[in-house]
């Protein structure tokens, strides 16, 4: 039995008739939270900025997982594996060789993308469960790497003082110290993921990732290499992740190969399932309201994790499409409701 | 070289003692996924369960290893039966990736409610047969060899369940095709039900028996154990109780080998190399005629 | 059955808020500290620990008349031993609670990660259980002039270890098998550091083991075959009496002696395998069996505080630190944590090990105790405390 | 006549030991509708899985417009082949509604390499937009209109049975192998497939290989019969010579 489709989501243009109104509506309602988010330095003191520099630190690889698992249907843990490979990329080059933190981004993605490759490879020979498995076993075995591999990585040791961000040249270099500039550097990098994984999934590739999660055979007769586009969405996937990777270690100042444990692929894996799986805004609404969950329940910390644990039992049960179709479904009322007033006037 | 050969016997010896521990998990944890295809990523927290159980009747209502045995599993089982009732039968059909959350949830919550309720520190096991005995020139306490005789056992009695009783059969049957039982009659929420409460409870003896030599229980000793299972039940080919046998015997020697001659560090990792040499070269398990699904 | 779990979640989340509430509502003329620890996953044991320690000292002060006046409270934050998680906490006690000092952690990594929050913030952060010798490296004159550490660094641990076991006892074939973290990993680093002073000693075979491991026969008939005379241990207290009990199975009971650091003097360790830890070297940063008078009290006090349980080092290391903060306070005679900092700086302090003074990498320069166990019963041999000779 | 655009030589097919194909030669000429009957189990889907690269065949080859396309992926097959074929069981792509399903169809005809996909820029913009306008079209033609704006998935089976044909037509194919089209629907639909498949027969030259059970409608709507028994060409003529032929008639057809 293959990954049990997720036949009921919709794709990212919604065959039901949409009220005409509707894509004005979404993008109102992005345009509306993308502002509220710029202005929140304003409001918001350090610890709130600091939660949602997290939640936007883990959007990329959420992006990515939602690529692999939402659109082409393949679930990888393995994201955790390419955040890591991405933290370790940054940190290695930023202590090293001191090189920009731009630079360090795209290098973090680029080097996570491709060691997808050759893992990618064999493991995308392999069908669900199996391949499952072996995404998890790149888990176990990135952090024997990055535990062993002393020369490299410092093993436990860790690499501490990662160099804050640089933007700029020169004079006109500003260096990023305070959480609202980090803030939204992250911001600017996090949206600029978002658009990329909008434009790749309304890209023609995009419509041919859903025809391999829909039905691969039927894909695979009319011309579509299958094999090679799991390889790239594989690949694209690494790289979102290993941007994630490297916010967090220009973030955090530090990587040991803790960033190795299951904690992240899991995370990740929450994220895209709480928001909803095979959906835009899923990752992004998943890595806020994962955010908000896990810091609102510090008020027990005794408590804390075995009450996400009953949150992770109500996602599965009460919401198993996650809570993006609820919040779709308001703007849509919203949309119609619009509609009524004008009529009334 | 003698001297080579007899360290690699006991190397040997080591793994297959491992090794029945593994399978033992193992074997709940592939039937659970035969009849659920559902990944546990809780099944480790039984085998904390039963030892913790086990340790709490030794060490506070101070009965002997034998009755710690039984109310461990019993205390396990009690607890696996409402997750049964109310989580897992609510898997049946539902997305692989829904049964990886809920799972995640229910260990989450079963591993810090142990912390909660008796605090992280390690406790020592007490009881069990850990006197060494002489054994082909090297000692080892008599719970090891408890241990295997009783993984054999275990594992005659559930190829004898699967092949023989109604209940068996019907898990054969679900483990097959879930549909058509269910337009046959045949109660697949039960069997589901039941076929779980039968693994986690393996779980937890195999728990209640390492426990002696594995001297210490807390909280957060289900995670490790885990990881493992899923390098066993892939090699052993998904839902084959006989091929999970061998793969866990097969996983301990390695890592015997691996931690004797190589180092201990690399340990962990074995198991999933293995198990991606395997996918590449057997992607339907080392034993199973042909892949299930 | 939703509506149970939901039921369910509703209840516990209203507990918790209550519990909040309660505290806030005595909150009003107490003084807080913030306390980083891992409380939840694979590591909640430690911070347990360092919770039930500090959480006594605080008793302690306050039956004393609190700091200045005010009752000294703690304020728990979970780290989980994941940077992000241990970051996100100390945010929140920074711009939340406004909290001036903050101890933690126990995981390296994370405290790691705090320094750089503490200075920004200029919060003190006092460091009680973390031996990546690179937090102090980089405080002080290293940089972070708002971290400090009350916790010896493993070079000098290791060095008087192998010294003692080489020079005294004259074992010269090591085998070296300790927790695959940075404290195992970083003591074992210096041990090779200081090996060469010693040509006829020499390490036969290095192994970690992994913080969840339960099975060591494989390694340990490896160290067997290979003839060592001394396993070099720096590891968890856990963990020791499982590998102590493995040993004693396979008979290398007074064969092979455990030389290092992983409380093998403890009445735990060694009433699981009495005759192997006969023999065996350790150098504690404290024990329970530590004779001095302060320190029976703290176990004394500790056991009767939570229900018999035996302190572990953790606990030790946070009560004192706790301790050593409110004399810092007391010394600075201010609650800015400017001044407590500066106070902390050239402080001597009368630990239950002995005097604690800070060196200008705010690592704390604290006497460690030498011990053997002879016959069942740890004997202290010497209580040396080490500068350090920092990376130039 | 012209080369053949498919000619199938020496083909063998075992399953675990079961022969499914055993040794089967025939060609199918340009611009014919050729059937291909058989009772069940005699290899007919089996033959369609392995010129279609589905299936890996045991020997022989399997010619297309004289080229050896053995062993070639499906997905190499169908697009440099411009070979298409339809499946026993009608499947589309349930979460995509009609003009996606028809648009996916036509994506790798129109788009020179996987690279070329992954752009949004005009260019790629300009050839959806033809592809768009042609689906709409073969919806127009299929009379699925009404239906357009489903997920195929929530289609009656005669709606996804036409807008799988649709999508044969879609990339504008040289050959198409149609998998029993006209199973289970109702005598007016089979009217409107057939009136489909003769129309792009004739007016596009595409050329048909056509599995049916129903046998007098595809005796009227095949210009040659291929009959297969227990995995080997039992006859290869026309409709009327096929329906006199006893081996047949016993074989299959029946008195």
């Amino acid at each position: 039995m293959a990954l049990t489709p997720i036949t009921t989501i919709t794709t990212l243009d919604t065959p039901h008739a949409p009220s005409a109104r509707l894509p004005a509506v979404r993008w109102g309602t992005a345009g509306t939270a993308l502002l509220a988010l710029a202005l929140a330095p304003l409001v918001l003191d350090g610890y709130y900025l600091h939660a949602l520099i997290i939640a936007m630190i883990f959007l990329p690889p959420a992006h990515g997982l939602n690529l692999i698992l939402g659109y082409t249907g393949m679930l990888s843990l393995a994201q955790g594996v390419f955040f890591g490979i991405g933290a370790y990329a940054s940190a290695l080059l930023s202590t090293h060789f001191g090189t920009p933190f731009v630079l360090n981004l795209v290098a973090a993605s680029l080097i996570a993308a491709l060691i997808a490759l050759p893992l990618g490879i064999p493991a995308l020979r392999l069908r669900t469960t199996s391949f499952v498995m072996c995404t998890l076993g790149f888990v176990v075995i990135a952090q024997m790497v990055a535990k062993n591999w002393v020369d490299l990585t410092r093993g436990d040791m860790g690499l501490s003082g990662v160099a804050r961000p640089k933007i700029g040249f020169g004079d006109t270099t500003l260096a990023i110290t305070q959480i609202p500039q980090y803030f939204y550097l992250i911001l600017v990098v996090a949206v600029l993921a978002t658009l990329a994984f909008i434009a790749l999934i309304r890209s023609p590739a995009g419509r041919c990732m859903v025809a391999i999660r829909d039905n691969e055979t039927l894909a695979e007769s009319l011309g579509i290499p299958t094999w090679t586009y799991k390889l790239i969405v594989f690949m694209l996937s690494a790289a979102f992740a290993g941007l994630g990777g490297s916010l967090y270690a220009h973030y955090e100042t530090v990587v040991s190969p803790l960033v190795f444990q299951m904690y992240y692929s899991n995370t990740i894996l929450i994220i895209v399932l709480g928001g909803g799986v095979g959906r835009v805004p899923g990752a992004i609404i998943g890595s806020f309201l994962f955010v908000a969950v896990t810091e609102a329940l510090r008020v027990t910390p005794e408590l804390r994790m075995i009450l996400y644990g009953f949150v992770l039992l109500l996602l599965v049960f009460v919401f198993p499409q996650g809570v993006a179709p609820l919040i779709e479904r308001a703007t849509e009322k919203l949309s119609r409701l619009g509609v009524k007033q004008e009529k009334s006037l | 070289m003698g001297n080579f050969g007899n360290f690699i016997f006991e190397q040997i010896v080591n793994g297959v003692i491992t090794g029945s521990t593994y399978a033992l998990i193992a074997a709940g944890m592939t039937m659970i996924f035969g009849v659920l295809r559902a990944i546990n990523f809780a099944h480790g927290e039984y085998y904390m369960l039963g030892t913790f159980a086990a340790w709490y009747a030794i060490s506070k209502l101070e009965v002997n290893y034998v009755v710690a045995i039984v109310l461990g599993v019993a205390a396990a089982a009690l607890i696996a039966a409402t997750i049964g009732r109310f989580v897992m039968q609510r898997l049946v059909g539902a997305p692989f990736q829904a049964g990886v959350l809920a799972t995640i949830g229910i260990s989450l919550i079963l591993q810090n409610a142990v912390i909660l309720a008796f605090g992280g520190g390690y406790k020592v096991f007490e009881g069990g047969w850990i006197e060494p005995v002489e054994f082909f020139g090297f000692g080892m306490a008599q719970q090891r060899i408890v241990l295997v005789v009783s993984a054999v056992a275990i594992f005659a009695g559930l190829e004898w369940m699967v092949r023989k009783t109604r209940m068996g059969k019907a898990i054969r049957a679900v483990s097959q095709n879930i549909e058509c039982c269910q337009v046959n009659g045949i109660d697949v929420e039960s069997v589901v039900r039941r076929t779980f409460l039968l693994g986690t409870a393996l779980a937890a003896l195999s728990g209640v028996l390492t426990a002696p030599v594995n001297v210490s229980v807390y909280g957060g000793m289900g995670e490790s154990i885990t990881l493992k299972t899923f390098a066993v039940i892939v090699m052993g080919g998904m839902g084959n109780v006989r091929g999970t046998l061998l793969a866990g015997i097969l996983l301990g020697v390695v890592e015997a080998l691996v931690s004797g001659l190589i180092g201990l560090q690399y340990r962990d990792s074995v198991g999933f190399i293995a198990l991606l040499l395997m996918l590449m070269l057997r992607p339907h398990g080392l034993f199973s005629q042909k892949a299930r699904f | 059955m939703k509506q149970q779990s939901i039921r369910r979640i509703a209840s516990l989340t209203l507990w918790g808020a209550a519990t909040l509430a309660a505290t806030a509502a005595q909150a009003q003329d107490a003084f807080k500290i913030g306390l980083v620890s891992p409380l939840s996953g694979a590591n909640a044991r430690y911070g347990a620990f360092a919770n039930k320690g500090a959480n006594l000292a605080a008793k302690e002060i306050n039956a004393a008349g609190g700091v200045m006046g005010k009752k000294l409270e703690f304020v728990s934050g979970d780290s989980q031993c994941v940077p992000a998680e241990g970051v996100s906490a100390t945010k929140r006690m920074i711009t939340f609670d406004k909290l001036p000092i903050i101890i933690g952690d126990i995981c390296s990594s994370v405290t790691l990660a705090m320094q750089p929050l503490a200075e920004e913030a200029s919060v003190l952060l006092v460091n009680a259980a973390s031996s990546n010798p690179a937090i102090t490296y980089k405080a002080g004159v290293g940089g972070f002039k708002w971290t400090f550490r009350n916790y010896p660094t493993d070079e000098g641990r290791a060095a008087i270890v192998l010294e003692h076991a080489v020079k005294n006892r004259g074992l010269k074939n090591f085998a070296v098998l300790s927790v695959d973290s940075d404290y195992g990993r970083g003591a074992i680093n210096f041990t090779k550091k200081y090996l060469p002073r010693y040509p006829d000693a020499k390490i036969l075979s290095e192994d970690y083991y992994k913080e969840s491991e339960t099975d060591f026969r494989p390694v340990l008939s490896k160290i067997k075959n290979s003839g060592a005379q001394a396993i070099v241990m720096y590891g968890q207290a856990d963990t020791t009496p499982i590998v102590a009990r493995q040993m004693l199975e396979m008979g290398l009971a007074g064969k092979i002696v455990l030389v290092g650091n992983a409380e093998f003097n403890t009445a735990k360790t060694i009433a699981a395998a009495p005759s192997v830890l006969n023999g065996s070297i350790e150098a504690a940063a404290w024990l329970p069996e530590w004779t001095s008078a302060r320190s029976q009290k703290f176990v004394a006090d500790y056991k009767a505080a939570y229900s018999g349980e035996m302190p572990n080092n953790h606990a030790y290391t946070h009560w004192e630190t706790t301790h050593l903060v409110a004399a810092a306070i007391k010394a600075a005679n201010s609650l800015k944590a400017e001044d407590v900092r500066n106070a902390l700086a050239k402080i001597k302090y009368d630990s239950a090990m002995g005097p604690v003074t800070f060196d200008d990498h705010n690592q704390a320069v604290l006497p460690m105790v030498l011990l053997e166990v002879a016959d069942g019963h740890p004997v202290i041999k010497s209580a040396i405390a080490v500068k350090i000779d920092y990376p130039k | 006549m012209s080369e053949p655009i498919l000619s199938v030589r020496g083909l063998r097919k075992n399953y675990g030991g079961v022969p499914a194909l055993q040794g089967v030669d025939f060609d199918v000429a340009r611009g014919e509708v050729c059937g291909l009957i058989g009772p069940n189990g005699s290899g007919k889907s089996t033959l369609f899985d392995c010129c279609t690269g589905l299936q890996k065949s045991d020997a022989g080859s399997v010619l297309l417009k004289g080229i050896d396309i053995t062993g070639w992926p499906m997905n190499r097959i169908a697009r440099e082949g411009r070979l298409l074929r339809s499946f026993q069981k009608t499947v589309v792509f349930p979460t995509m509604n009609s003009e996606q399903n028809l648009v996916l169809a036509g994506q790798m005809a129109s788009f020179p390499g996987v690279a070329s996909t992954f752009s949004i820029g005009p260019k790629s913009r300009a050839r959806i937009k033809a592809l768009r306008e042609r689906a709409q079209e073969l919806i127009e033609v299929s009379g699925l209109s009404r239906v357009a704006h489903l997920p195929a998935g929530n289609m009656s089976g005669g709606q996804q049975k036409l807008l799988q044909f649709a999508t044969m037509l879609m990339p504008e194919p040289e050959l198409v192998l149609l998998d029993e089209p006209l199973a289970g629907i109702n005598p007016i639909l089979i009217e409107k497939v057939i009136q489909c498949i003769e129309s792009a027969n004739r007016n596009h030259g595409i050329t048909f290989l056509v599995i049916e059970h129903n046998t007098d409608v595809l005796m009227n709507l095949s210009h040659r019969v291929i009959v297969l028994h227990q995995g080997q060409k039992l006859a290869d003529d026309t409709p009327e010579a096929i329906v006199r032929n006893p081996q047949v008639v016993e074989a299959y057809l029946g008195g």
